[in-house]
């Protein structure tokens, strides 16, 4: 019996699933976000939707318990995949205390979680570029064996950061993966008015590095492609450059409405090709995925988001006091 | 006299300069069909075309040093940074280039760039956001730097900053926005910039302020003088270089001055005010010169706890100025 | 105890780090074979090799970055800014990054990395050699700013600096580098960040200052000794967070102040020295508070008349202490 | 009788005379400011030497009463062929009132002059980068027939402004020539330990932009590679980046001593490879230039130098009071 494609990418039907499992939680969380701003209960979402597949395929490449990344906002699966829990994700979309990204400091989707090696996470993109090459080259003093895992907007590549950043891991060959999910707009400006290359791989060749483009709703293309970029990484053969082309399936963020610039038609189009559906159609082909079991992961995912939210919206805020903690190193008194 | 907001006072002005003059241009992210995140060249690109209402790259430093070498070549580049806070890649362009190019030149260029970004705090904006930035570029002499706060000044302030022949940076609370509304006159008016405003006459205390720090102190100085406080209320609108004499003038007047802004305290430019007044007019003070800004963290959290913490507002600024005027 | 300059002071101590510390590693341009512009790493990439004295691409904002990378991973990155001026294309890693990343993390991360730069002028730097930057930097909680003026001094707080877990900007002055000589013990010795420090004792007047400053002071100081008058001189050592405790003391032990800075006058370091003044001990003061400072021109210029001009020496400092004295 | 390479260039003999002599202006100014340095005459000097033929072959090919350009500090040869005299460089050298530069501001090789539409340059490298892209987007939008030229050094392509500036000039197909002086060294950091790159011209396919590596050592080859890029731009096929393999004569700068980070084997073979040597050679070859000819243009370009010298020396300093001018427009009184 010839092997299906996630077997030819090396990877079992069980992982394969829990890949699936890990996007439907992202989006699940996501939707519920969006339910709780449009209903006034939090401030502010910024999305994962149409990105899923990108971000776990390529975290599910990596090795989650040794490698560290510097996601950008948009990357709820990746954080997923190391290891923050939808409780985690909802306590900070709610502002509250316990949230480990920030305590409720940061708005959602500033990510951050030392225990899991998730660098913290600002506002100002492409920031966290350098700071993952900077672990990378951290990792390479001590001659440790791990790659550091940077994502970003295509439109964040045309910040000085991007360019500053892969030339130093492209002279000193670091190992780290950047890995740009191109979803085609940022914000309202479309890709051919933003970057000026063919393609954002193509600018690899800037910094002598690997670079290659793929298809971002497949997470098993995204999977095999992260999964060479790391073993090249591992063998001291340097950094990559990897472009996942996806599509934005909200508007930029709750603050934005998208109808302003971009057609309604295009989008449509793009939520044919979700990948959460995608997906789900080709583990049904290849009997990965039965209806029992999927209705075992909706109902599953369901209770962890619900379970999230509550949590979460019951939840204390920080005393206002707290502002003024952990400006700098506190001393134990 | 129409009544507008605060955001509507921008995109007047900037209609109508752009009307006015065809050097004039607009460049930025997001600012051509969708407006601006703020909306505030909301319809310039349907009036001016994609050309003159740019929608440029995200790149910040480009953005002003693209815009650098257009106002070194003759036109009039109205930048936008989307918010304050992500000026800061554009630093370098804005502190070595734009303010030292005449002076560099000793005169034979300049760069009339105005550079226009929101700022401000106390809309779950978080720590990048929702800072004021102003202080960082407060001490480059070559850059003036504008910080309106109301239409009336938003108009005319911003009509004068593209009008002049140094680089302008144009600071707009973001919060006054929508929240601040005023009269607005029709007609093509510009105001002084480098010229503090005396937005209300008193002789009791002096609270010397500007951006929406003036609005907070009017609602208050209502209050107290139910009480027979009268407060002298000075708007800076431009906070760098700062308008010594009108500082001089307002401080001498009561005697007891507050300076109030919603930047944290420690460097922020009250600080330099401060000196100002020590410096020139020590002996007419009758208290000791008390500042009321946000606490000395990195900037203001998300969580509605910790912002209101550290947000200024009405009721913190009533509180001292009623604790100065009873000193 | 040994005697040595200033900038063996800074070699010293990042040597004695090096070897205390394998965490602790330099980045810059022009750091390693070279061993800096100024040779402030000479012989360090003989001794630990290009990995830990690691010359980088003509990038300040890979620099930082990486750097911050390195910290928030448990390195002790010491990045070389090859002259302070070119500290700004790094300036939005510092300010959003760097200083932000504690905070922002509750605490959860941090990003104990040391940035040093030469700053100053007198050393026909023109515009872009001479800068004093500190101001930008100086509203920033969660930044600490070093501006050391003696080899003992420099070699306390640059390794205080170093084992800092938050970031620290340590700004040498390059004139200082060859012309300051001094006595520095051979142990491993740290001195308190954040501490302001008496440097001479007097009654008539204080002066407070940092960098350069403090030597002109010192020396200006002892020509009025012989007139009668006795200065009492504050390093403030650290100038971000400023030692408000100090600085009041300091303040109130003369009544009569004047504060020195190199860099130009509005939005210096200064201007929140006078403020902190004028807020705490106002009624204690027999004098305004003077400022003695560089013209508020965008930087020092290259022609020696225009140099002089600009850039404070004993000179002015002994005729503004005199006057004070005086008043 | 076939034609020589200058002739097949479009370059006539006469000016290709022209281009010798300014080539050796450049270097008789720059020679004589080491002079004037080592004897304590002037504090400092930064050198074009043996950059000489990619400034001046780049110059030549473009429209000099039309281009605009913003040089960077090694390009005296690119300043003198738009239109700056010896004098304006010595009075520069001396930091004196009359420089036009900046009135003895600015330390020697900040050029700028408005009349000749040199744009005055800084410290910082790369930040005129944008600037002649901003000088383009104007040309551009005001329908006028020039294009803007700019020069950097290759360690420079690293900053964060060169990746801003071209992404800018590729998405708005700007006529903005680039050129790279590739002198292989940045202060003390080779190439290899520099720029990511296999070499700086690939960078162009970032920006969707014509890019050319070329013989900096050859004004011929460079005004040909120059002369397309211009065609180019006028065309509105967009901007171009040129690379120009020169090397660095001296050391970095007077402050500099480069025998700690090079041999001097190395710059021994470089300075058989001098393009004022060799340039004379062929312009001897080729006929055009004979012994006569040389010789006027030595005691010439020897007369220039002299006269600029003593009257730089002998000119005024600004007053110091001066220091507080021009800080703002200032109006007049
Ligand atoms: C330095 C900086 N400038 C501007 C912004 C505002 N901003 C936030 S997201 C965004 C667009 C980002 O686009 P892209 O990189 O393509 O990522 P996407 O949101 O499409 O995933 C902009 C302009 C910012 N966060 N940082
Ligand atoms: C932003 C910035 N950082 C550092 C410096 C100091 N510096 C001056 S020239 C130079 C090297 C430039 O190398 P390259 O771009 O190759 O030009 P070259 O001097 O070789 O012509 C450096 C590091 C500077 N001028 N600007
Ligand atoms: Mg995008
Ligand atoms: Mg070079």
């Amino acid at each position: 019996m010839s092997l299906n494609r996630h077997q030819q990418a090396g990877i079992t039907d069980e992982q394969v699933l829990d890949m699936y499992k890990t996007m439907l939680l992202a989006r699940k969380i996501d939707e519920r976000m969006w339910l709780l701003n449009r209903s006034g209960k939090i401030p502010f979402v910024i999305s994962c939707q149409g990105q899923e597949a990108a971000q776990i395929g390529a975290s599910f490449a990596l090795d989650r318990e040794q490698d560290w990344t510097a996601p950008y906002y948009r990357d709820l699966g990746v954080v997923l995949a190391f290891g923050m829990t939808a409780k985690d994700i909802m306590l900070s979309a709610f502002a509250k205390a316990e949230d480990p990204n920030s305590g409720g400091r940061q708005m959602p989707g500033h990510f951050g979680q030392k225990k899991n090696r998730i660098l913290t996470g600002s506002s100002p993109v492409t920031t966290q570029l350098p700071h993952a090459v900077g672990v990378a080259l951290a990792g390479k003093m001590e001659k440790e064996e791990f790659v550091s895992f940077v994502t970003l907007g295509e439109g964040s590549t045309n910040q000085g950061d991007f360019h500053e950043g892969l030339n130093f891991a492209g002279v000193h060959k670091l190992p780290v993966i950047t890995m740009v999910e191109n979803n085609k707009y940022a914000i309202s400006v479309p890709f051919d008015r933003q970057v000026a290359s063919e393609n954002v791989s193509i600018r690899a060749k800037s910094y002598g590095m690997h670079g290659v483009t793929v298809n971002g709703n497949d997470p098993i293309e995204v999977y095999t492609a992260v999964k060479e970029a790391r073993e090249r990484a591992i063998n001291g053969d340097g950094p990559s450059l990897i472009e996942a082309v996806t599509y934005r399936l909200t508007a930029h963020s709750s603050d934005d409405d998208d109808r302003t610039y971009r057609e309604k038609e295009e989008v449509e189009e793009a939520k044919r090709d979700d990948c959460i559906l995608t997906f789900s159609t080709y583990l049904k082909e290849s009997g990965v995925l039965t209806d029992e079991i999927e209705e075992k992961i909706n109902s599953e995912v369901q209770g962890i988001v619900n379970e999230a939210t509550e949590y979460a919206e019951e939840a204390p805020y920080a005393e206002p006091e707290h502002a003024l903690r952990f400006v700098y190193e506190e001393q134990e008194g | 006299m129409a009544v507008m907001s605060y955001i509507q006072a921008v995109t007047t002005a900037l209609r109508e300069e752009m009307q006015r003059d065809d050097k004039v241009f607009i460049l930025g992210e997001d600012v051509g069909k969708k407006g601006g995140v703020f909306r505030a060249t909301d319809g310039l690109y349907d009036e001016f075309g994609a050309a003159r209402v740019l929608d440029t790259p995200l790149s910040e430093s480009a953005i002003a040093g693209v815009g650098i070498g257009a106002a070194m070549y003759g036109l009039r580049p109205v930048a936008e940074m989307q918010f304050a806070d992500f000026i800061l890649p554009a630093f370098n362009q804005i502190i070595s280039e734009a303010a030292k190019i005449r002076y560099r030149s000793n005169n034979d260029w300049q760069a009339p760039i105005t550079i226009r970004a929101p700022y401000g705090g106390g809309v779950h904006g978080a720590l990048y956001h929702s800072q004021s930035v102003e202080a960082m570029f407060a001490n480059q002499p070559g850059l003036k730097i504008v910080m309106p706060s109301t239409p009336y000044d938003v108009k005319g302030l911003l009509k004068a900053a593209i009008r002049d022949n140094d680089p302008v940076l144009f600071f707009e609370h973001k919060r006054a926005y929508r929240l601040i509304k005023g009269e607005v006159p029709s007609d093509d008016y510009v105001l002084p910039i480098g010229k503090a405003d005396v937005k209300r006459e008193g002789d009791d205390i002096t609270v010397i302020t500007y951006g929406l720090g003036v609005h907070f102190a009017l609602q208050a100085a209502e209050k107290l003088a139910e009480e027979g406080i009268e407060a002298h209320i000075l708007d800076l609108r431009t906070v760098y270089p700062l308008d010594q004499e009108a500082i001089i003038e307002a401080a001498t007047k009561t005697g007891k001055v507050l300076l109030v802004t919603e930047d944290n305290k420690e460097g922020s430019i009250i600080g330099e005010v401060a000196a100002i007044i020590a410096e020139n007019c020590l002996f007419d003070l009758d208290a000791p010169i008390k500042r009321l800004a946000g606490p000395d963290v990195p900037a203001m959290p998300y969580a509605p706890t910790m912002e209101k913490y550290f947000m200024i507002n009405p009721e913190k600024v009533e509180n001292a100025m009623r604790d100065l005027a009873e000193f």
